[in-house]
Order: structure tokens, then C-alpha cells, then sequence
């Protein structure tokens, strides 16, 4: 499992962003983007989740380009961007129902996982709660939550402790350590410090690698 | 007023009203109706037919007062912030919607046979097909909202609105030309019927009355009981986590 | 008055640019009056004599169509906690937007109703009359459908809920709408017709902001 | 009594067939809906007691 | 398959809300019909000749009134990024999210189209034909409503040209609709009508999920 | 100018979020809210602002209850939550020009304030870019520019930092320190360290003062 991206570089509305960008992760490590406003995080973030294309370079995972095989691709990732993408009127458990259900789990198996999420997330007492009531960091930690539903080899986040509490940033730091240590990737954008130990930095717009 | 405002209060009056209200419905609608079906002569051009005017008048009537009573305690609602009253409008819109029902498909019986078509499209029928939409909008209103207090004022507000509507419906027979016959029982000069017709006509609507207050009263429970649990149970949430 | 006139070109500006509603409105009238023709035939006497209704009919149907989402965007996005702290009653915020509203749909449609009432073989006569009509009835459109738009903010909206609640409310309009233009073409006078649409839209735009401004305070709770 | 017979009553001049469909009609709707707001009653005063019980329980 | 139906449940939900929701097209569809005898006036041989154009123009109407907003909430609120990440194709997620849109509009209006045509004092042999010409018309109508709605989320500056072009690509559809009713109305065969419907009904179909796929990618860029 | 709050108790869907929260706030002070997702710092903001009605309780500046002339009151507060109010289609200077005529500037005006408020918010490479094209941490500085076109004596802030890189809060700090030094009042609820030295600090939901 490594990914590997090579001389990757982006334009947006005509104006180059980032260029030249090298970088290859291995089992189990991280990647945390930083860089000012506007440098380039979250592009760079939904060029490896195959939303954007990049203006030149590309992304390879185990030796084979992302773009031959768009879906095996896609399938192998997690995704959460500036949104929730928490449906204000679902209630919070009805919300992961949905996304197990999606990800190909048969009912039984998404009650307990959800069941389980839920559990972890600290939502329990507001599982039957439409979205729309939820605070902005329970929201936060629904969006999160979804990750816990299926495993996914690489997990690509922007900004995910905004809103978050304190609890909630060291409960998720347990849920990246876990999903490192099972061999999982991790990239992620952050401005504030996130618990994400032993991970490499990756400096936007310059690209510097440390 | 402020001894109708507290829910536990309302609710004992309710209960106390319940078995009269009952009683009036049930006597009044069974000797109402026993009478104007058993009794009460043929109508010279209407024939048997006319028989039909026991049921479909006196809904015809209730359909427009409990709008009228809707758009009241709607009012109180807004004004006082009473929170009784919003449920009285809230319980109130089915019983009306049932009524106005009754009166469309009951005068469309009676048209057939009288005018020879089920439907026209004259000014008194549609105005009371828009009111039955007017009922629907609102329940449709309740219905949108997750928050009990945001659709009882948002309701509120649309029940006013829409009260414009009932003077149409009152005057449109008279504003347009129009198959259906003029009002002759709530008229300014009083009503112009036979004694016999309308005794038992009379009867029917105050038994019709009844029935609306017993099934209010039993609605309204269900209201506010239902309104105590959702608190009930919101607190309770919010202890365990505190604790 | 600064302020009024800056959210109305605001909106026109929102509504022109992305959403295109000017566009779909205009054109879903023209086609929903232009289906009569293909459906009816081309007699002309048939077509003269529904034409008053069909207009009138679709353009209350076209005006519904873009106002389900007059207060929703700016509700979503947080506009519409900073509209309400300007320094002009919220009353006046939301008229400014029913006013933009109007213009880019009741307004184009009347301008351009003429040239389709020529198509439904209308009495000569009756054109200036509809005209007019229209002017007078379509504002009470969008000041009665921004009420409904601003009750159903933040309601679990089937998409029809705002027509469903405001149909009802201006069938007064369509009626004395067709009147006035049936009244010209048979030669009677329109102006009693007339009267009622402006005594009607007078009434919506007094009643409209009080109704509008508690509407949208329930709905930022 | 107005009627003679029975069949007399039943035929109501010809025209049963509008006259007892809307006594039916409005029978079934006043009944039904009678019988529903009474089980609407009912299900809130479970719901009602089941809150309470659970709120006394956590406390 | 799961996946999808997944989908298909979720946007139902959605859409509905409490159990009301598909009560309220129904409602919107029942108003929009009755407001053109209200305006056209009561006479039956008017209606009857109307009735078919009249019950088309509403459905149209109501499909148009939800259309619009299929995608953009989910790509406002970020949904759409994991739907296009979810394991089954983007354009069978379109697929789904267009089935569910028919089975809360298309669907119950087809159903209740024959009420308001008797109401309408249509032909009772055309009446059938309705019923069918709406069940295989009211599908293009969401399918290629669908593409608008996509397209409308990737357009950049011109977006007024997305309803100039959709519109015209369901006007095919109303016109064989009409004259399929029409058609059974004087006794003629409707079928060459109903077949050219089906075979629209088909095209869109096997055309729309890659068009709605392009067109919601664009979006995400 | 002071600001009383006094036995404030907040009932949201039918549950009590806090209760008896009293404080004052006098020129130059800033109060910082703190607590866990879900413990009613954003629902204090918004009654504070005049958004929501409180359960109990009452808000007084300088002695004058806000209830009495709501208009006066909002007037003289500026009010920024989680989300940022910043219109797609709108261009970055064109979003900011229109609060300016909002707020009652004439054009001339108006357009001066807007040209320092993006010199000061750093967004002027980008003011004719629409507002769907500007990265979070943009969009969210351009909200926060809106506080700089009109002075207002008491802001309201539901953790702006969000998104902010660490330019952006320093320029932050600053605005916030200018903003007390001419006797205005902070009222900021945030997850995250933020430049306001001296606050006082409350905790909810218990309502601490410290
Ligand atoms: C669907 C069709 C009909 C509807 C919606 C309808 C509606 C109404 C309404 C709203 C009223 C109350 C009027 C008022 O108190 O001001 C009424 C009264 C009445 N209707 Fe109908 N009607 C329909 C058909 C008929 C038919 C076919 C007949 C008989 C030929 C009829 C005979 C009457 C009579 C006699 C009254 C009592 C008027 C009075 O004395 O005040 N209706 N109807
Ligand atoms: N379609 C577009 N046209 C023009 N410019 C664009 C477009 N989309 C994005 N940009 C610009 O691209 C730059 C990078 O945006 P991006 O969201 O990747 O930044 P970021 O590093 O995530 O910033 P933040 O820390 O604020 O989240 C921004 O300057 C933005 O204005
Ligand atoms: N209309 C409502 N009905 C029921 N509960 C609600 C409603 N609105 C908000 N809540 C609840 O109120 C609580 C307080 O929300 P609030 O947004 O004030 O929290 P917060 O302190 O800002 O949290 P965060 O740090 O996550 O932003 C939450 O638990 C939320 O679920
Ligand atoms: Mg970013
Ligand atoms: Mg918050």
C-alpha cells in the first residue's frame, strides 16, 4: 500500500497554484498540508480524491495510476472536505444509515456499525435528533463518524478539528492512531495543530517536503 | 383567558365538557337527521333529494366556522403567545377538513340528480373546494416542521392569512351569477324557509356543533400530552449528559 | 432607501447571473401559453375565448415557480442572520426582495403577454386592458407567494408546499384578473375589475411586510 | 310519519342512490374520524406516561 | 443494487418528510388544473376541449417546480463529493436520485390525472389513453428535467442558456402527450402518438445517465 | 457602555441548554465562551444578537433593557456565525460593497471603506474573483472584513478563526485589539486558542465566570 505522486501540478482560474509537487506514503504514515490562505490544501486534497484533474503529473497507488482505474480508486479512499455533508433533515443515526447503506452494507450489519459509530463519536443521546438541531462540532463529529462505517486504505481530510471540542480532538486523534497502526494513509490539511504524531509536513505553495 | 392558558387546566375543562358535547352530538345529529330522513315533507321541485340538505348544509356551516375559529385562536396564539390556543387550531383543522368534504361530495350528489352533472366550476362550489385546499395547506404546514413551536406560529400566520378567503366563499353566490341557490337560513332579514325543513336543519347543526367540541376535546388531549412527552423526554437528555 | 435599493439590485443581480430564473419563467410562460394552440387547434373563436384565462392562469403558475427559494439561499448561507440586523426593519429587507422578485418575473411576463395574446387571437380592445391587468395583479402575486416562501423557511419542504399554501390565497387576483380582461372584450367596462386588483394589491403590500418579518424572526430562531 | 312503507323509505322517490351514498359518506367520515382522534388520544396518553416513567427512572 | 435503492429510499425520505409530501404534489397538481376553469369560466364543451393541454401544462409544472433543486442541495451541503466517491457509478446515482423525483411526482400525479379529467368533462374513452400517455411522458419529463438540473450545477457564466435548453427537449413530449390524448378524444388511434412517447421515454433513459454524470463531475471540479 | 445579562437561561427543542447566567461587560472587555459540542455557545450568541428569545432572563445595555427598542440594539452589534454569508456569485469586493450600502455608506463611501477593508483583510489580489471560487479560510476573512466597514460597539463571534491561517489570526488580533482599545466590547466563543489577551473566561454550560 503506498501511494505515490509524481510532479503533480494544478491551475485554478488561470493561475497556477502549486507545481512540481513529489511525494510517496507508505503503510501507516501521514501526510499533514499546511500553508496560508489559498496556497492550495484543499485543491491539492480533491486532486488525490479524483475530483480535479491535475494540470500535469499523476497520482499512482501501488505502482498503478489512479486514472486507469477511477473507481478501484475511489473505492480505496475516504473523503471529508470544508462541508458535513449531514442532511438537516435526517435524524443523526438515520444520516450514517444512509452511508453504511450506500457503502454496501446489508441491514443488520449497518445498525451495528452505525450502532457502533455512533458509540464512539459520543452522539448516542442525539441519534434520534434531526440534523438541523445538531451544534456545529456534533455535526463535525457525525462527518467523522462516517469514517468508522467502512475501512478505506487512504484517508483524505480538510480541516477535520474545526468546531471540534477538545474531547472530540483526542477521541479522533485515537481513531487516526488506530487506522494507522491497521496500515491505513493519511493526509491532512490543518491551520491548528491536530494529534498526528511522527507525521511528515508537507509545505503549500512551495511544496517542501519535511 | 388565563386560566384557559395553563395546558392542565384546559385539560380538566375539556374533560368536563367532554360528556355533554358527546351528548349533544348524539342527540342532536339523531334526532336532527331522524327527523329531516322520516318526518320532514318532500320539497315540491326537489323531490326526495332534498333530504340530502341535512347533512350537507349544516357541514357547509361548520366548514366555514371552524375556519373562522382556527384563524381566532390563531390570532390569540400570535397576540398572547398562548400556547393552548395554537394547539385548539392545530386539533380544529381535521374535524374542519372532514366537514367541507362532507359538503363537497354531498352537494355533488345532489347535483347530479338537481342539475344533471356532478361538478361545475361556478363560484360557490370552487370557493369551497379552495377552502378545502386552504385546510390542507395548513395541516400540510404543521406537518413541515421538526419543531412543534416554530409550525404552530408559522401555521398562525397562514391561518390569518387565509381568513380573507371566508367572506369569498359567504359572497360569492351573491358577487356572481351562479347555479347555486343564495343563502335563505343566515340572512340579514332572518330565514326564509318552512318551519318544517328548518327545525330539523337546526337540530343537525347544533348537533354538528357538538361533535366538533367532543372530538376537539379529545384531539387537544392528544396535543398537549403529546407536547409533555417531547419535553419529558428532551430533559431528560439533557440531565444524563449533564450528569 | 439606500439600503432598500441595494438589496433589490443585489437580488437582481443573484437572480439574472447564476439561477436564470428571469429566463425560466419567462419562457415556461410563453410555452405553457403557446401549448394552448397545439392542444385546443387553431380555431380562432375557441382561442379568443380562453385566452383571458389561459394568461392569467400561467402566469400565476410561471410567478410560483422561482419563489420557492426567494429567503432559502440567504437563509442557508447566513445572509439572512446579517439581513435582519441592518438597520432597516426587517419588513422593508424582505419587500426589497419581493420587489427584485417581481421584477424579474411578474414585470418581463406582463411586457411580453401582449404579443402571446395576439397569438391567442385576443380582442384588440382587450390588450391594453391585460396589460394593465397584469401590472396591477402580478405584484400581488409575488407579495402573497413571499409570504408562503417565507413561512415554509426551514420546513421539511416537499417542493410544492409554497404553491400549495398560496394558490389558495390568490384565486381573488385570477378572478378579477380574467374579469377585467373579459369585461374589455365585450365591450363593458374593466374598471371595476381594475379597482379590485389595486384595492387587492394594496391590501398584500400593507399586510405583506408584518406577515413576511414574523415569518422569517420564527425562522432564524 | 311522512312515509308509508318501508320500501317507500328505503326508494326515497327514486333517488337512493344519491341521497343514502351521502348519509353513508357522512356517517363513515364523522365515525372515522371519531375513531381515530380517539386512538390519536390514547397512543398520547401511552406516549405521555412512557416519558414520565423514564424521567422518573433517570432521576 | 442495494446502494441504489439506498438512494432511492434517502431522496424519498427526503422528499417527503412526514407522511404528507406526495400529498402535497398531488394538491399543487389538483390546484393547478382547477384554476383554469376558474379563469377560463364553467362551460363543459370549453373544458372538455382543454382538459387534455390543461393536465399536461400541470404536470410539466410540477415537475419543474422540484427539478431544480435535485443536486444542489446535496452538492451545497457537500453531499454530492461522497455520492461521486460511493462504489456504485455516479450516473446510476443520478439514475437513482431522477427515480425517486418521478416516484414523487410523475407517479401520484399520473394516478390522479383521471379524477380532474372527469372533472374537466374529458372524453371518458380518452381517459385511459391519458392515464398511460402521462405514465410513459412523466419519465422524460424528470429524466431530461434531471440533465437541466445537472448542468445547472457546473454552469459557470452562462446559465441562462440551461432552461433555454431543456425546455424545448420536453416541448417533443408534451406535444405527443396532447395528441395522444387528443387523438382518443375524436376516435382516431393514439397509439402512433404513445409509441413516439415510449420511444422518447427510451432515449432519454439510455442517454441521461452519462449526460448527468458529465455534468455533476464538471461540478465537483 | 455596558452590557448586563442577567439569570439568562436558554431552552432549546424543549431542553434547558443553561440557566442564571449573569455577567457584565464593561468598555474594553472581551469575554471568552468556552465549553463542550453541544453546551449552548452558539445559542447564547444568537440570543445575544437578538436572534433567539431566552427562556428567562434579560439583556440590558447601559441599563436599558434590549427589548425595548430591538432596532437599537442590533444596531450597534455586529454578528458573525458558524456560517460566512459570503454570496458565489457575487465577486469578493461586490459581497463587501453590498453590506456597505446595507449599513446606510453612499457609494463614494462605500467604496473606500470596501478598498480598506480587503487592503486590511488581505483579499485584494482576489476582490474580482466570485465568492464560489475563494478557499475557506478567504471567504471566512472576507466575512470578517464586513466588521471593519462600520464600527459597532459590541461584535459577536462564533469561532472566527476557522479556517484562518496563521496570517490571518495575527491580522485578526490585531482588528480585535484595535477594536477594544476604542471601548468596544468582544463577546467570542471558540474551540481553539485566540489572540484576545485579558479576557475573562466562561464556561458552559455551568455558567462559571473566571
Ligand atoms: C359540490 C357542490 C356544492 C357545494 C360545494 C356547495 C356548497 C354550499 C355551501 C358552502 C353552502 C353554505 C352557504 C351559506 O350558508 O352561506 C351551501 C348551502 C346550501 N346548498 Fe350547496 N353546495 C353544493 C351543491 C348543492 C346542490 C346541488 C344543491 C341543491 C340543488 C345545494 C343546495 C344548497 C342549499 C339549499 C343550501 C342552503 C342555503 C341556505 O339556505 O343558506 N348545494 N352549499
Ligand atoms: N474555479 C476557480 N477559479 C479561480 N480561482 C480558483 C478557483 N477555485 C479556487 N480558486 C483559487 O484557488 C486557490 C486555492 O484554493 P484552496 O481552497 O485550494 O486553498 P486552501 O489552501 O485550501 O486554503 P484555506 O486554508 O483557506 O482552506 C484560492 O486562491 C482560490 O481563490
Ligand atoms: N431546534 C432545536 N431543537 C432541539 N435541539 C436543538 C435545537 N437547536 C439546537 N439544539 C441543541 O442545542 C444544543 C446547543 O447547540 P449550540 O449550537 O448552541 O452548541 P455549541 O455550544 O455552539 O456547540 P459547538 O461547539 O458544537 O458549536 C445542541 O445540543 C443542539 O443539539
Ligand atoms: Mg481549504
Ligand atoms: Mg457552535
Amino acid at each position: 500500500m503506498t501511494l505515490t505522486v509524481e510532479k503533480l501540478a494544478c491551475i485554478r482560474g488561470e493561475r497556477q497554484l502549486f507545481c512540481n509537487l513529489s511525494f510517496r506514503l507508505a503503510a501507516g504514515e501521514a501526510l499533514l498540508l499546511r500553508g496560508p490562505n489559498g496556497s492550495g490544501k484543499s485543491s491539492l486534497l480533491r486532486i488525490l480524491a479524483g475530483f480535479l484533474k491535475p494540470a500535469r503529473g499523476g497520482i499512482a497507488w501501488d505502482g498503478a495510476a489512479a486514472d486507469d482505474d477511477t473507481e478501484a480508486y475511489s473505492e480505496r479512499l475516504h473523503y471529508l472536505g470544508h462541508q458535513d455533508a449531514v442532511k438537516p433533515q435526517l435524524s443523526a443515526e438515520d444520516n450514517l444509515l444512509f452511508w453504511a447503506r450506500l457503502l454496501g452494507h446489508d441491514v443488520a450489519e449497518a445498525q451495528a456499525k452505525v450502532e457502533d459509530a455512533l458509540t464512539s463519536c459520543g452522539l448516542t443521546r442525539q441519534r434520534r435528533l434531526p440534523g438541523r438541531y445538531l451544534s456545529a462540532g456534533q455535526k463535525r463529529r457525525l462527518a467523522l463518524a462516517r469514517f468508522l462505517i467502512t475501512p478505506a486504505s487512504l484517508w483524505l481530510l480538510d480541516e477535520p478539528t474545526n468546531a471540534l471540542d477538545a474531547a472530540a480532538v483526542e477521541w479522533f486523534g485515537g481513531v487516526l492512531q488506530k487506522h494507522r497502526e491497521s496500515g491505513g494513509l493519511v493526509i491532512l490539511a490543518s491551520h491548528v495543530p491536530v494529534p498526528l504524531p511522527g507525521a511528515r509536513v508537507l509545505d503549500l505553495p512551495e511544496g517542501k517536503l519535511s | 383567558m388565563h386560566a384557559l392558558a395553563n395546558p392542565a387546566r384546559f385539560l380538566r375543562l375539556m374533560a368536563a365538557i367532554r360528556p355533554y358535547a358527546a351528548a349533544v352530538a348524539i342527540i342532536g345529529l339523531v334526532v336532527g337527521l331522524g327527523w329531516g330522513l322520516l318526518i320532514s315533507p318532500r320539497d315540491y321541485q326537489q323531490g326526495e333529494t332534498v333530504r340530502i340538505m341535512y347533512i350537507h348544509v349544516p357541514s357547509a356551516w361548520m366548514a366555514m366556522f371552524i375556519y373562522a375559529a382556527i384563524a381566532v385562536s390563531s390570532a390569540v396564539a400570535l397576540i398572547w403567545r398562548h400556547p393552548v390556543a395554537e394547539l385548539v387550531a392545530k386539533a380544529s383543522a381535521p374535524v374542519g377538513a372532514a366537514f367541507t368534504l362532507i359538503c363537497l361530495v354531498t352537494g355533488s350528489l345532489w347535483g347530479k340528480p338537481m342539475w344533471g352533472t356532478w361538478w361545475v366550476w361556478d363560484a360557490r362550489l370552487t370557493s369551497m373546494l379552495i377552502l378545502f385546499f386552504l385546510y390542507l395547506g395548513y395541516i400540510a404546514l404543521w406537518e413541515a416542521f421538526d419543531d412543534p413551536s416554530r409550525a404552530g406560529r408559522a401555521a398562525a400566520i397562514l391561518a390569518l392569512v387565509g381568513a380573507v378567503n371566508l367572506p369569498i366563499i359567504k359572497f360569492s353566490v351573491d358577487w356572481w351569477n351562479t347555479l347555486h341557490q343564495p343563502a335563505s337560513v343566515l340572512t340579514l332579514e332572518g330565514p326564509k324557509i318552512h318551519p318544517d325543513i328548518l327545525w330539523p336543519l337546526l337540530i343537525t347543526a347544533v348537533g354538528a356543533q357538538g361533535y366538533y367540541v367532543w372530538i376537539l376535546s379529545l384531539r387537544v388531549r392528544a396535543e398537549i400530552l403529546n407536547r409533555q412527552a417531547r419535553i419529558l423526554r428532551f430533559s431528560a437528555a439533557a440531565d444524563r449528559r449533564a450528569g | 432607501m439606500s439600503a432598500f435599493f441595494g438589496i433589490v439590485m443585489r437580488d437582481l443581480r443573484l437572480g439574472f447571473g447564476a439561477q436564470g430564473a428571469m429566463m425560466t419563467t419567462l419562457l415556461f410562460f410563453v410555452l405553457a401559453v403557446s401549448l394552448f394552440p397545439l392542444g385546443v387547434g387553431p380555431e380562432p373563436e375557441v382561442l379568443a375565448r380562453i385566452a383571458s384565462g389561459v394568461i392569467w392562469v400561467a402566469a400565476l403558475l410561471a410567478a410560483m415557480l422561482s419563489l420557492d427559494r426567494l429567503f432559502a439561499t440567504d437563509m442557508e448561507d447566513g445572509t439572512l442572520d446579517l439581513l435582519a440586523q441592518a438597520p432597516l426593519p426587517l419588513g422593508l429587507v424582505a419587500l426589497a426582495k419581493t420587489l427584485a422578485h417581481w421584477l424579474t418575473t411578474g414585470l418581463p411576463l406582463a411586457v411580453i403577454a401582449p404579443l402571446l395574446a395576439v397569438l391567442m387571437q385576443m380582442e384588440g380592445d382587450a390588450i391594453p386592458v391585460l396589460l394593465l391587468a397584469l401590472l396591477l395583479g402580478t405584484p400581488s402575486l409575488s407579495l402573497i407567494g413571499a409570504i408562503g416562501a417565507a413561512l415554509t423557511l426551514g420546513a421539511r419542504r416537499g417542493a410544492v408546499l409554497v404553491p400549495l399554501i398560496t394558490l389558495p390565497l390568490v384565486i381573488p387576483v385570477l378572478i378579477f384578473g380574467v374579469g377585467a380582461v373579459d369585461a374589455a372584450a365585450y365591450g363593458l367596462s374593466a374598471q371595476p375589475h381594475l379597482l379590485l386588483l389595486g384595492a387587492f394589491f394594496a391590501g398584500a403590500a400593507a399586510l405583506s411586510p408584518f406577515a413576511m418579518a414574523g415569518a422569517i424572526k420564527l425562522a432564524l430562531e | 310519519m311522512y312515509w308509508s312503507s318501508l320500501g317507500d323509505f328505503l326508494a326515497m322517490g327514486g333517488h337512493a342512490g344519491f341521497v343514502w351514498p351521502s348519509f353513508a359518506l357522512a356517517l363513515v367520515v364523522l365515525l372515522g374520524l371519531g375513531w381515530s382522534s380517539r386512538i390519536a388520544m390514547k397512543a398520547a396518553e401511552r406516549e405521555h406516561a412512557e416519558a414520565k416513567r423514564e424521567a422518573r427512572a433517570d432521576a
